[in-house]
C-alpha cells in the first residue's frame, strides 16, 4: 500500500485527491505555490510545502522542484491530478527514476497518447475510427495547405493541447491564417508546443467518452460512456452519464474500442477515451486522456466506483476492486467557473463574500474554494464542479435545477444562471445535446432570463441593506448623490468576443 | 443609493417605516439576512456588500449593482476602453488615429490562461493606446481612448 | 400530481420534505412557531406562514390551525414528516375530511400500529413473532404487577411513544416504581397519554428495521434493511445499510415478515417495520412506524430509490416508480445532536458560530441548521444528518470518518467527535453493534480520548485568536487576571445522568 | 489570557515574536484563519469567540476553553449548582437543611422535551433550594445550594 502520496495541482482535483488518500489511510503531501497559501487543499492536506517561484512554470510545472521536495518529505508517490504534469511523458519518467511510484500509466502510454497526431496514428494502427482530418509537420503555411484539404468547417486543434488550449473553429478560408496563428501561439504559451492540426469540424455531434480502468493484473474495463457534449469556448461545462444517445448495443461498441484503444498502449490506470459521435451514429476516435478527468464524478455517481482510490490500488500494484459494472440512474455534473456566461464567458474575478452550497439527497461538491477565499486571474476560473445523481435522467435535472437555485455565491461573477437555465431547455430536457448547443441556442450569446420585478428586489434588497448598514461594521451610510462612476464594472455590459 | 445594473441606472422611490422599507408593493426587512416580502409571500434574499457593488440572490437569480459614486459621469458615447480582468497585452492590432468600425477586434489580452480579443464597442477613432504589448494591465485599467461620433 | 403541498414540521426534515416537492415541480409551504422565524426550513419554502402560540402544543401540534392554514394558502395536502402529528390518527382523519390529500397511510392504519400495545396484538394475530411481554391497561399498580410476570432486566415503553421517549430501563424490582412514575410523566408530557407497558429487555440485540413501500394500486415491496443498534437514551445515533448480520435468506425471512405486518393494516405509502434480532438469530417485531424515517436517507443511497419522492408519488394516487431491488455499496448515517457525550449526552445550547460542513463524494448532509443559527432549547437538540456511501462497509466507515474530521462547529457542544470514535472502535469495525453497546464499550461514560497536545494547540489558538483581536470588532483585548470565575460553564465537568 | 477546560486550568507562557506566538515548540500566525505549526508542519486551527468561550477545532477535535475572567473565584469544595441549560423545575426532590450523599437526585429538570436529574456531586447538606416545581430556569441559573464538608 501507499504510504504518502504528494499531489502535484491544486484546487477541487487536490481536495479530491486528498480525500481519498485520508479514507485509505494514507498521508497527503500538498504543494502551493505563494499565491495559493491557504487555499482549501492546503488545509485538507497532512503535509503542506510552499513551491518557490512565481509563475506557474516555475511552481506547479516545476518537475524538478516538485521531485525534490517529494524526496524531502518523504514521500513515496506522486499523483499528478489533471492539467499541470499530468500528460507530461518527462514527469512520469522523471518520477520513476527518482524511485517514487507514478500514479498513472506509463510514460511510453502518455507518449503515445499525449501527443494527439500520435495517437491518431495509433488509433489507426489498431483500427479504430479517427476523426477525418490532416496531421501537420510544419509551420502556419502547412496547416493553411491541411486545412484546404480537409475542407470547412474545421478545427485547428493543438497537437499537445487538451481542455480547449490552441483549438479554433474555422469556418472560411479567408479566417484560417488569423486562427491558425492563434491557436499556435495558445499551444506555444500552453504547452511549449506550438504543433497544430487539422480535423474536419463534425457539426451536430455528440461528445461521448469512455471511462477506462486496467490494473497490472492485465484487467482492462470500461465503465460506461460520459456525455460531455455541452461546451462553451471547447471546454465542458455540462457532463452526464448515461447519454440519452447510447443504447446497450453501441455502449458495448463503443467500450470494445476504448478498451482496445487502451490496450493498444498497454495503459495502466484511470484513463478516458474521448470519441464524437455523429448524428447518423458513427463514432470517431478524438483522443485519450491517460489521467483522472474532471468529469471523474458522473462515473462514480452511475457505476458505484471510487475512481481516485482504485488509481491509489492500482498504483500500489493490488488488483482494483471493481465488481460487474452495474450503472443505475443517472448522474450530470457542472463546472462551475468564475466567468460571465452573459459576456461571452469572458473569467471573472472577486472575492467569494458568500458561498453556500447546495444540501441534501444527491447533490455532491467537489470544490476547491470555500467562503473567503479570492478569485484571483492566476489560474484557471473553474470554483467547483457540482454533482447530481437521480434515479432518472429527468429527476437528475430537476435535483440539479433545485440546488443551483440554493447555491449562493455573491462576490463574484459565476455561470450558475446559465447553468440553471440549461436544465429547463426543452433541447437539454429531451436530450438534444451536441457539442455546437450553446452557439445553436444562443447564437447571439446568452442572457440572463430575468424579469424586472427580480431587478425591483435586488434595489430594493441593497437600498435597505445599505441604510441597515448591513454588511459593514458600526453603521454608516454612503449613499451620494445622483450620477455615476466610471469604473471597470462600467463595461460589464460590453462584449469581448 | 445610486445603483446601476450593467450600466442601467436604477431608480425608485424607497420609504421606511420603522425596521421596514417599502418599494411599490414590496416590503423589506432587515436581521441577520434580509427578508423581501411581495404578494404577502416572504422570502430571504442573501446580500453582501464588495467594494463597488451590492450583490443579491433572490430566487435562484444573481444579481450585482453597482453603486454609483457622486461626482463621475458615464461616458456611454466614447471614452475608455478599460480591460476586464488583470492580465497581459498580447497584440495591440491598432494605431493612434486609426479609424475602427464596431466589432474590430483592438487589442489582444491574456488573463486567466486564456486569449480575449477587446473589440470595438462602436465605429470610431483611436485617440490614444496607453500600453504597449507585454505590458501587464490591472483589472479596470484604462487600455486606450476611442472617440465616436 | 400534487399542486401545493403544506409541510407540518420542522427543521431538517421540513427541508428534505421542500427539496423533494421542488424537484417534483410541486409548491412547499413552510409553517413555523415564532421561535422559527428565519429557520433554514422557512428559506427554502415557496410560502411561509407563521404559527400562533407559544408552546408545540400551541403550534406545530395544533391541528386545528394548521389545518386552517393549509385551506387559506390553498394547500391540496399535507406532509407531517416524523414526530410531531404524523402518527396522530386523529390529524390525519381531520386532514381527510378537510379535502385535503393526507401523505401518509390510512388514519385506520396509523391507529392499528400507532398503538404499541394494538399492534403487538395485530402482529401476534398475523403471526409475527413479537417481544416476549405484557401489555397493560391501567395505572402504576397494574405496571408493578407486570413486570414481575415478565422478568428483569425490562423495558418500561410509552403505548403512545416513540423517540425513546416514556421509555425506561429496568434491571431491579427496587427501581421499578420510580422509573414507572417517570416513563408515565414522560409519556403523559410527550404523547398526552400514559399508558405504559413491559417488555423483556433482550440484551446483546441488534436493532434491525425494514423499509416499506405501498402504492395505493396494490403493490407492496420492501427496500432492504437498516441496522441502527447504536442508540443512547434509547435514540438511535449510527444507523446503517445492509446490515453485516443479514444474509440473503434472513433478508429475506425478514422483508417477507415486513410486508405481511404492512398488509396486515392494509398500509399505503412509506413505512418501517422495526425489528430486534437476538445473537441467536431469531427476530421479534418491534413496531411499525407509519411515517418516513429519521434514517430513511441510508436506504435511498444503498437502493437508490428516492423515498419521499416516492411519497408524494403515492400521495397523488400515482403507481410507485420503483424497480426491481437493487442494493449497492454501504451507506451510514450519523444524527448530529447538539449535546455532550461526554456528561451523558445532555443536551447543549449555543449559537452556530462556524458551521463547516465536509464535501466531495458520497457525502449527503440533511441539515436543518446553517452557521449563524442558535440551538436553543426549545426543540429536539438534533442538527443535522451526516450520510456517507461508499463501494463497502470498510470504506464506507474511512469516508464517515474522513467527513466528521472535516466538519467544524464552534459555538454549541456536539457529538461530532463522539461519531468519529465510533468509526475507529474494533467493535463498530467488526460489526459488533448491539443495542446496548455505547454502555458496553464506555460503562463510565466516554470521554474524547484528546492528548494533551491538542491542549496546548488549543490554548495556543485561542490566546494567539484573543491577543490579535481575531473575531472581535476592532482590535481589543479583555486579558484579566489569574482568577476564576463561577459561570454555568465552570459545571460543565459535572455529569447530570 | 486565563482559560479553562472542564474547570481545569490551562497555563503556559505563550511569547510573541511579530506576527508569531510561541509556545513550547508550537508557532502559531494568524491572518484569515489561524495556523498552528508544530515540528515544521503547518496545520489550520478554525477558532471562534462566543460570549464566555474560545472555541478551536484542530485536528478533528473540538476544544471548548472557558474565559476565565478576574474578581470571580471557584468553590470547587461546594457551592452552587446551577442548571445545565433553561428549562422548567419537574420536581425538587430534596428540603432545605436536608443531608445528601453523593450521587442523590436532588431535582429533576425538563429542557429539550427530555428529563434531566440534577445529582449532588458530592455529599453534603442542602443550604438553599431557589427553585420551586414548575418555575422556569434560565441557563447557568443557581438551583441550590450545597455545603460540603
Amino acid at each position: 500500500m501507499l504510504k504518502r502520496v504528494l499531489i502535484a495541482n491544486r484546487g477541487e482535483i487536490a481536495c479530491r485527491i486528498i480525500r481519498a488518500c485520508k479514507e485509505a489511510g494514507i498521508e497527503s503531501v500538498a504543494i502551493h505555490a505563494a499565491n495559493d497559501s491557504g487555499a482549501l487543499f492546503t488545509e485538507l492536506a497532512d503535509i503542506v510545502v510552499e513551491l518557490e517561484g512565481n509563475t506557474i512554470a516555475e511552481t506547479y510545472l516545476n518537475s524538478e522542484q516538485i521531485i525534490t521536495i517529494a524526496k524531502d518529505v518523504e514521500a513515496d508517490s506522486i499523483h499528478p491530478g489533471y492539467g499541470f504534469l499530468s500528460e507530461r511523458a518527462e514527469f512520469a519518467t522523471a518520477v520513476i527514476e527518482s524511485d517514487l511510484i507514478w500514479i498513472g500509466p506509463s510514460p511510453q502510454a502518455i507518449i503515445e497518447m499525449g501527443d494527439k497526431m500520435t495517437a491518431r496514428r495509433t488509433m489507426r494502427a489498431a483500427e479504430v475510427p479517427v476523426i477525418p482530418g490532416e496531421e501537420v509537420e510544419g509551420g502556419i503555411e502547412e496547416i493553411i495547405a491541411a486545412a484546404a484539404k480537409v475542407g470547412y468547417p474545421l478545427l485547428l486543434k493543438a497537437s499537445a493541447g487538451g481542455g480547449g488550449k490552441g483549438m479554433r473553429a474555422v469556418h472560411s478560408p479567408e479566417d484560417v491564417r488569423e486562427a491558425a496563428e492563434g491557436a499556435m501561439r495558445e499551444a506555444l504559451n500552453s504547452f511549449g508546443d506550438d504543433r497544430v492540426y487539422v480535423e474536419r469540424l463534425l457539426s451536430g455531434s455528440r461528445h461521448i467518452e469512455i471511462q477506462i480502468l486496467a490494473d497490472s493484473h492485465g484487467n482492462t474495463i470500461h465503465l460506461g460512456e460520459r456525455e460531455c457534449s455541452i461546451q462553451r469556448r471547447h471546454q465542458k461545462v455540462f457532463e452526464e452519464s448515461p447519454s440519452v444517445a447510447l443504447e446497450p448495443d453501441l455502449r458495448q461498441q463503443m467500450g470494445d474500442a476504448a478498451i482496445a484503444a487502451a490496450e493498444a498502449v498497454s495503459f495502466v490506470g484511470a484513463g478516458t477515451v474521448e470519441f464524437l459521435l455523429t448524428p447518423q451514429g458513427e463514432f470517431f476516435f478524438l483522443e485519450m486522456n491517460t489521467r483522472i478527468q474532471v468529469e471523474h464524478p458522473v462515473t462514480e455517481l452511475v457505476t458505484g466506483v471510487d475512481l481516485v482510490r482504485e488509481q491509489l490500488r492500482i498504483a500500489a500494484g493490488e488488483e482494483m476492486s471493481c465488481e460487474e459494472l452495474q450503472m443505475r440512474g443517472h448522474a450530470i455534473e457542472v463546472r462551475l467557473y468564475a466567468e460571465d456566461p452573459s459576456n461571452n464567458f469572458l473569467p471573472a474575478i472577486g472575492d467569494l463574500l458568500t458561498f453556500i452550497a447546495p444540501q441534501g439527497p444527491g447533490i455532491r461538491l467537489d470544490t476547491g474554494v470555500r467562503q473567503g477565499d479570492a478569485v484571483t486571474p492566476d489560474y484557471d476560473p473553474m470554483l467547483a464542479k457540482l454533482i447530481v445523481w437521480a434515479p432518472s435522467r429527468q429527476e437528475a435535472l430537476q435535483r440539479l435545477a433545485r440546488a443551483l437555485d440554493e447555491f449562493v455565491i455573491l462576490g463574484c461573477t459565476t455561470n450558475i444562471r446559465f447553468l440553471r437555465e440549461l436544465c429547463d431547455h426543452p433541447d437539454v430536457i429531451d436530450g438534444w445535446t451536441t457539442t455546437d448547443m450553446i452557439e445553436r441556442l444562443w447564437p447571439d450569446g446568452w442572457t440572463p432570463d430575468m424579469t424586472g420585478r427580480i431587478l425591483e428586489v435586488a434595489y430594493l434588497a441593497a437600498n435597505a441593506a445599505e441604510a441597515s448598514g448591513y454588511g459593514r461594521k458600526g453603521k454608516q451610510s454612503i449613499i451620494g448623490n445622483s450620477s455615476e462612476l466610471e469604473t471597470p464594472f462600467a463595461t460589464l455590459s460590453r462584449r469581448y468576443p | 443609493m445610486e445603483l446601476s445594473y450593467l450600466g442601467e441606472d436604477l431608480s425608485g422611490t424607497i420609504t421606511r417605516d420603522g425596521q421596514l422599507f417599502i418599494l411599490g408593493n414590496m416590503v423589506a426587512e432587515v436581521d441577520n439576512t434580509v427578508w423581501i416580502t411581495i404578494d404577502g409571500r416572504r422570502q430571504q434574499a442573501h446580500v453582501a456588500l464588495s467594494k463597488d457593488a451590492w450583490w443579491v440572490h433572490f430566487a435562484g437569480h444573481t444579481i450585482r449593482l453597482d453603486i454609483v459614486e457622486a461626482g463621475f459621469t458615464a461616458s456611454d458615447s466614447g471614452g475608455g476602453l478599460t480591460a476586464p480582468m488583470p492580465g497581459k497585452v498580447l497584440e495591440v492590432l491598432v494605431k493612434t488615429g486609426q479609424n475602427v468600425t464596431e466589432g474590430q477586434a483592438l487589442l489582444v489580452l491574456e488573463a486567466m490562461k486564456m486569449e480575449h480579443r477587446i473589440l470595438a464597442p462602436k465605429d470610431g477613432e483611436i485617440t490614444a493606446i496607453h500600453f504597449n504589448t507585454g505590458d501587464q494591465v490591472t483589472g479596470g485599467a484604462l487600455l486606450l481612448d476611442l472617440q465616436t461620433e
